[in-house]
């Protein structure tokens, strides 16, 4: 006979509020099989786990059920605390009497009776829970960093320096990603690359780190510890390991006026090309879409010229499969093109540009070696006028949330523009200014304290152009939404930083989850800030959501520190709440018939054939089995299989009927 | 049928309605207590069998609900289920079980609000259609004391 | 049908098999099922296709299996089942000769799973009056086709003819006959026949051959196969899915598309 | 007591039936439905009910021995455990009207059966309240061979008033036994006197085998392997016992939960596979042959020993039922030509 103790929590008032949880437990205490049930003020409190473990000792309890909060957040604990006191922890389950009863219902009667019948249903379920021992799978000690961002990098670096290898893939022909193109950094005003590039280097050279640049993922297939990872390498046209990276060939390629992706279009590039000067890996790549022999089919001139002979026009793409334990996103953010806003005359004004655009003018690598002209005409602008939140924090234009990092990159650049030209007037239109975060608020000070940027606080509503100057027509809301004209050189948009195209395909290839902007979701907004909801996958930087420099490089080093914890044991310990196929006594020894329909209905290909001999080796019948390292308890088989022959731990075919039974029936 | 608080079931996935129905907690939503959630690991766990067995057992409605499309923690947990669903609702209907007693529906974990909806919906639903006498009145059949022979 | 007769008498005299599985008359004059292991026994053998029997019911089942090679006489859903039984592990098709007609009633041999598959495309779909009863039914209310249904059920036994005619109904421990937990009541009441009969569709739904050996079998008369049909209908329109059309296609139910569509999930 | 025989034309015979159904009794009889299926159903009125038939699908077993049966309710928790016994309204008076020969000389087996070492309540209890208004068959088909298991279309075994066609669509009405007597003296006027030479119309069914050769012959067929050959097409399904007069294997069963529901008891039968299995695993009848012999053997043999009563009245259901079209008749004499 079942000794099953249930304890009533009171959440503080969060329950006990709406619950009469006294009467709970004593209709509970009415249950055949319930030898204890009582009420408590905070059962996850140290007192309230001991009043548990006592009770489970004293009372000899065979099964423990904890009605509180969402056993999404304290089914561990109390497991834990019952397995403390010698019972397995499987053997407790929860009722969500808070999220699922007391926070959603009125105080009466019927949220009472509910939470009554709640809590009778899982203890007729845990009647029938088994003692289950955690299953033990190997975990492979190399993992998969996605983006060569500086997220990207960090955490690769962070990873390989705890001494466990990584690969690291790479979209663009270089990495660096968009820190790489800033001119200098806030709020230090330190150069971008600087910093930047010693990383980068170091990626190139460490012994624990392979690079795969030009690269992208193409599927992932396992689980955490066991992933198998399906590498695309785009073809570079050119043999890697020979190429020198003399640089010949790009300056030869007749095709020199692409425009160039890394200058944001404000420059040109060759056919063959290295995407910046400090690029790693230095090695060019052939642009097929605009190299004329890919094009006409004849050129070949970079062939003809290289040295080393490494040009391959007929490199295929390579794919690679890596078996890897971990995998970290850090794919990162883009901006919104400013084509977004027609009513700021974008790509109508050559001299409307967005704030990466501004970067690359400003950089002494630059197309203009850090000579800020404008586009149209290369005129040095007297007068620039910034808008801030362009497209953020702008629920009509679909983008409510805050792009972050634009007040601050704003401020850097009407900085950066007076340091430059000195004469000039930078104009900063604003909604808030937003500068929380260390030395941040004094930066913006100095902006418009020391370097005499005007803020103007206000929307602009409208840019157009009358003889060569750009009128920025906008409101002063501290001067009562007086309208305000200014006629400027130059107009810098400081436009929403959104999700990288292609980040929804690449959260379904990894089951990750996303939001409605394609940022993906962390698994807990708090609490696992670095991981997602799938085990063995973490984040890194602003592919969850828009950050800076240094949060990012937080992130990262935040999704390292998971991974290496993940590797510190060569096995990972797991649930075994997965599926298993029934044995039964000869003749039948199963009463799986071998139809193997639910072969193909599982995501994780953990069904397998089990083959049945007699006492001669005969195969008398084949059965299914189930891998448990591969199944992750979906269940899918379960509900599919004819003969119940496969069954779950955890939410197995007794107890999920019983559940029904219990819920709807009196006793 | 003015006091009449129907008795229903919801079948749910525990990453996504589950973890909805939480946030609709968490964000203090209120809804009708007539819904008693019963947790899956994933919709794909849910077998028709224990939809009747609800029925069988004198449940009025029917909520069945998990991860949208592609959002499958299980990555096609909820495709097989829809497929399932789909068969099994037909087969429902032209055996004249009332399809509009069961509701399926995607609620992800952010969604907590909209679980809220569906819920409220439901019952006021299933609080027109009335108890599911025909299917509770078979139910019955050897349990009451009322007599019934092969007749 | 003397054709029949010589083909099946020179297979067991050559010894290519070793049991014909064919029809013969029975006492009441309709045609039942006949085991013939000896050529001479063979002149018993007729076909004219007033058999209900879907002999594909018996080539899962022990005691014929142990006979060795078998000629099976097949009629069109008798070779979907065939295709059905190999694609669910069930049949050695080494095993098998499936002995049918062509348009001219010559007997036509297929000795492997291509040739029956290929001979299935030729012959085509066929649609019957079944199609016109469902087609009535649908047309009920919801409370008419309860009723309906209630009173068909309502003669149900729970004898099994139905599960034991069918040809895909060779699990050796059906659902039915498991109590751990007790998923169908036992006794024929009314809700036990109504959840075996939707479970036993359910459980045929994609795989079912439209054989109509089930409401055959059924003592009672009960149109079961209306059950079974109206979910191939279903299948085949949502799915484009068709059982015994290809070798080892995945089952509707162990697959799906992205695409899938449904009006009725909020 | 000795026979009287009187008329019954079919209007009083109309009125008679319909005389029970106002009294408050539960009246059997056979009915067709729109599959053209004839069994055996509660009527509400004489019209309703269908007397030119040959052979019902089901016999009329389910009068004393339904399908499902409640035993009695439980209820039981940490503080109540009670079982509720069923009302006595579980058990009418009951009227089978409309049986034949075959079916009503069935229930001595049954009776038998249920009370040879104990007495069965409830089956008791509804035999008591069961009075049988036979008919004898007019019409038999090639299944039936109730001449071959020694009784005849007009055996009045069971009966306890048996009518028999006339030529004119009148009825003779033997009076058999007590019950028929009281049916008859409280509706006396219903029945006109007979001049004992009316002429009956009268099924006739031919000789299948000889019951003695058989009873010899099967006495030590037990190892033979005829029971395999003869159940090759069988498909192991339970039709042939569920339709039949005599068979009474049950089942026990609870409905409900744990704590609130009824125990019923309903049909079994030794056709299907799990009907022996051990918990162990190991099935005692592993094969058809065995259950097809163990069905056999039982009414041919094992009965006539333990209970002096043949197990089979000869109504051919089994064959009709059959859906691979096994012939029990053929078999019978396949056993005797051993």
């Amino acid at each position: 006979m079942a000794r099953i103790g249930v304890f009533i929590c009171h959440c503080g008032e969060n329950i006990s509020a709406t619950v009469d949880c006294k009467k709970v437990a004593d209709e509970i205490l009415k249950i055949p099989g319930v030898v204890l049930s009582t009420d408590y003020k905070y059962m996850c409190s140290d007192p309230g786990q001991t009043l548990i473990k006592e009770a489970v000792k004293n009372n000899k309890l065979t099964g423990v059920v904890v009605s509180a909060c969402s056993p999404r957040m304290h089914e561990p604990t109390f497991r834990k605390a019952v397995a403390e006191a010698g019972l397995n922890p499987f053997l407790c389950e929860m009722v969500n009497l808070r999220e699922h009863c007391s926070w959603v219902h009125e105080k009466n009667d019927m949220t009472t009776q509910k939470a009554i019948d709640l809590v009778k249903t899982i203890v007729e379920k845990v009647k029938h829970n088994e003692a289950l021992q955690s299953i033990k799978v190997p975990v492979t000690r190399k993992a998969l960093v996605i983006g060569g961002g500086v997220a990207g990098i960090q955490c690769a670096l962070d990873i390989a320096n705890a001494g466990h290898k990584v690969i690291l893939i790479e979209r663009e022909p270089s990495i660096g990603g968009h820190m790489s193109q800033l001119s200098e950094t806030f709020p230090t005003l330190d150069c971008s690359q600087c910093i930047l590039t010693p990383r980068m280097v170091e990626i190139a050279q460490h012994s624990n780190i392979t690079l795969y640049t030009y690269s992208e993922l193409e599927k992932l297939e396992g689980f955490i510890g066991n992933f198998n990872a399906t590498i695309r390498k785009r073809s570079r046209s050119l043999d890697e390991k020979i190429c020198t990276g003399c640089g010949l060939c790009t300056t030869k390629c007749p095709n020199n006026k692409i425009p160039n992706e890394f200058e944001q279009g404000l420059g040109n590039r060759t056919a063959i090309y290295v995407p910046f000067p400090q690029a790693v890996p230095n090695k060019p790549v052939i642009d097929k879409n605009n190299c004329t022999y890919y094009k006409k089919g004849k050129c070949k001139i970079c062939e003809k010229l290289c040295p080393a002979k490494a040009i391959r026009f007929d490199q295929p793409d390579e794919m690679l499969e890596i078996e890897v334990g971990a995998v970290v996103l850090a794919t990162g953010f883009n901006i919104l093109k400013t084509s977004f806003f027609p009513e700021y005359g974008y790509g109508q004004y050559k001299d409307v540009i967005d704030g990466l655009q501004f970067e690359r003018l400003a950089s002494a690598s630059g197309p203009t070696g850090g000579v800020i002209k404008r586009p149209s005409d290369g005129q040095i602008p007297q007068t620039i006028v910034f808008v801030a939140c362009a497209g953020s924090r702008d629920a009509a234009k679909g983008i409510p949330y805050c792009s972050k990092i634009c007040c601050m990159y704003t401020a850097k650049h009407a900085m950066l523009y007076k340091h430059k030209v000195h004469e000039g007037k930078a104009f900063v239109f604003y909604m808030d200014i937003r500068a929380a975060g260390k030395n941040y608020d004094e930066f913006t000070r100095r902006a418009i304290e020391e370097d005499g940027a005007n803020y103007i606080r206000g929307r602009v509503s409208r840019i157009y152009e009358r003889n060569g100057k750009l009128i920025v027509i906008g409101a002063d809301t501290l001067l009562n939404g007086q309208q305000v004209e200014i006629e400027a050189d130059m107009v810098v948009l400081a436009s929403a930083s959104i999700a990288n195209p292609g980040s929804e395909e690449l959260a379904q290839k990894l089951h990750v989850s996303y939001n409605q902007y394609k940022f993906f979701e962390e698994a807990h907004p708090k609490l696992k800030p670095v991981e997602t909801n799938t085990a063995g996958i973490m984040l890194a930087g602003a592919c969850q959501s828009p950050k800076d420099i240094p949060e990012s490089v937080a992130a990262a080093s935040g999704a390292a520190s998971k991974v290496i914890g993940l590797f510190s044991n060569s096995e990972l310990t797991r649930d075994p709440l997965i599926a298993h196929v029934n044995k039964t006594a000869p003749p039948l020894f199963s009463t799986c018939v071998g139809c193997f329909l639910c072969e193909s209905v599982c995501p994780y290909k953990a069904i397998e054939h089990e083959e049945i001999k007699n006492r001669n080796g005969e195969v008398i019948r084949t059965i299914a089995s189930i891998n448990p390292g591969l199944c992750q308890g979906c269940g899918t088989c379960v509900a599919l299989c004819r003969t119940k022959s496969i069954d779950i731990r955890g939410y197995s075919n007794t107890q999920v009927f019983t559940e029904v039974v219990a819920l709807l029936n009196e006793i | 049928m003015e006091n009449f608080e129907p008795k229903i079931v919801a079948f749910v996935c525990n990453w996504c309605t589950y973890a909805g129905a939480d946030l609709t907690g968490t964000s203090r939503i209120k809804y009708s207590p007539d819904v008693k959630i019963i947790r899956f690991p994933c919709t794909g766990r849910i077998d028709f069998m224990l939809l009747l067995k609800a029925f069988s057992n004198g449940a009025d409605g029917i909520i069945v609900s998990g991860c949208h499309p592609n959002d499958c923690h299980y990555t096609s947990g909820n495709f097989h289920a829809r497929r399932r669903w789909i068969v099994f609702r037909s087969l429902l209907d032209f055996l004249g079980i009332d399809t509009k007693r069961i509701v399926f529906s995607w609620v992800s974990a952010a969604e907590g609000a909209k679980w809220a909806e569906i819920v409220n919906t439901t019952v006021d639903e299933i609080k027109k259609l009335g108890p599911y006498k025909e299917y509770q009145l078979i139910a019955k059949e050897y349990l009451t004391t009322k007599e019934v022979i092969n007749e | 049908m003397n054709k029949i007769i010589e083909v099946a008498g020179e297979m067991l005299t050559n010894g290519e098999v070793q049991l014909v599985v064919g029809y013969e008359k029975g006492s009441n004059g309709n045609e039942r099922p006949a085991f013939i292991d000896a050529p001479e026994a063979c002149n018993k053998l007729i076909f004219d296709g007033s058999c209900k029997i879907n002999l594909a019911v018996y080539l899962t089942k022990k005691h014929i299996k142990q006979k060795g090679k078998i000629a099976v006489i097949a009629q069109k859903a008798t070779l979907a089942s065939i295709v059905t039984l190999y694609t669910e592990n069930q049949i050695a098709i080494e095993n098998i000769v499936a002995l049918t007609f062509d348009a001219n009633s010559n007997v036509v041999k297929l000795r492997n799973i291509d040739e029956i598959i290929e001979f299935l495309k030729a012959a085509g779909k066929s649609s019957d009056e079944l199609d016109d009863k469902i087609e009535e039914i649908e047309k009920m209310s919801t409370e008419e086709r309860w009723n309906f249904w209630q009173e068909q059920f309502s003669k149900c036994f729970k004898c099994y003819a139905c599960r034991a005619a069918c040809p895909l109904c060779y699990c050796e421990r059906c659902t039915v006959d498991q109590n751990q937990p007790q998923w169908v009541q036992v006794p024929a009441t009314k809700t036990g026949n109504l959840e075996w009969h939707i479970m036993r569709a359910m459980h045929l739904a994609g795989r079912c051959s439209n054989c109509n050996a089930c409401s055959n079998a059924c003592p009672q008369g009960i149109p079961l196969n209306l059950l079974t049909r109206k979910l191939s209908q279903e299948i085949f329109k949502e799915f484009k899915y068709e059982p015994g059309t290809a070798v080892h296609q995945t089952y509707a139910l162990s697959d799906f598309n992205i695409k899938d569509k449904e009006n009725f999930i909020k | 007591m000795n026979t009287e025989s009187y008329i019954l034309s079919e209007q009083n015979l109309a009125k008679l039936i319909n005389g029970f159904i106002e009294a408050g009794k539960t009246v059997f009889a056979p009915f067709k439905d729109k599959a053209g299926k004839i069994n055996f159903k509660k009527i509400n009125d004489f019209t309703e009910c269908d007397i030119h038939y040959i052979q019902s699908v089901f016999s009329a077993k389910a009068a004393v021995f339904p399908p499902v049966e409640k035993l009695f309710e439980y209820r039981n928790n940490k503080f109540v455990q009670e079982i509720k016994d069923p009302l006595p309204s579980y058990f009418p008076e009951t009227i089978l009207f409309g049986a034949h020969p075959c079916d009503a000389s069935a229930f001595a087996v049954l009776e038998t059966v249920f009370t040879n070492d104990y007495t069965d309540a409830q089956f008791s209890e509804r035999k008591n309240k069961l009075t049988v208004l036979g008919l004898s068959c007019s019409t038999g088909d090639e299944h039936c061979f109730c001449t071959s298991v020694g009784s005849d279309p007009s055996s009045a075994k069971g009966s306890d008033i048996l009518l028999s066609l006339l030529k004119n669509g009148n009825f003779v009405a033997d009076i058999i036994t007590e019950k028929g007597k009281i049916i008859f003296d409280k509706s006396k006027d219903l029945f006109e006197q007979s001049n004992g030479n009316e002429e009956k119309i009268t099924a006739i069914i031919p000789d299948k085998f000889k019951i003695d050769e058989l009873d010899q012959k099967i006495k030590n067929s037990f190892e033979k392997n005829i029971w395999q050959a003869q159940s090759m097409s069988c498909l192991g399904c339970g039709a042939c016992a569920y339709v039949c007069p005599t068979c009474s294997c049950y089942d026990i069963q609870d409905l409900g939960t744990v704590y609130n529901g009824s125990r019923v008891r309903c049909w079994d039968t030794c056709g299907l596979s799990q009907f022996t299995v051990h918990t162990s695993g190991h099935n005692p009848r592993e094969n058809q042959g065995q259950r097809w012999r163990q069905r056999i053997m039982h009414k041919f043999n094992y009965q006539p020993e333990k209970i002096k009563l043949l197990g089979c009245v000869g109504c051919g259901r089994c064959s009709r039922a059959c859906p691979a079209g096994i012939s029990i008749i053929e078999n019978l004499q396949k056993i005797t030509k051993e």
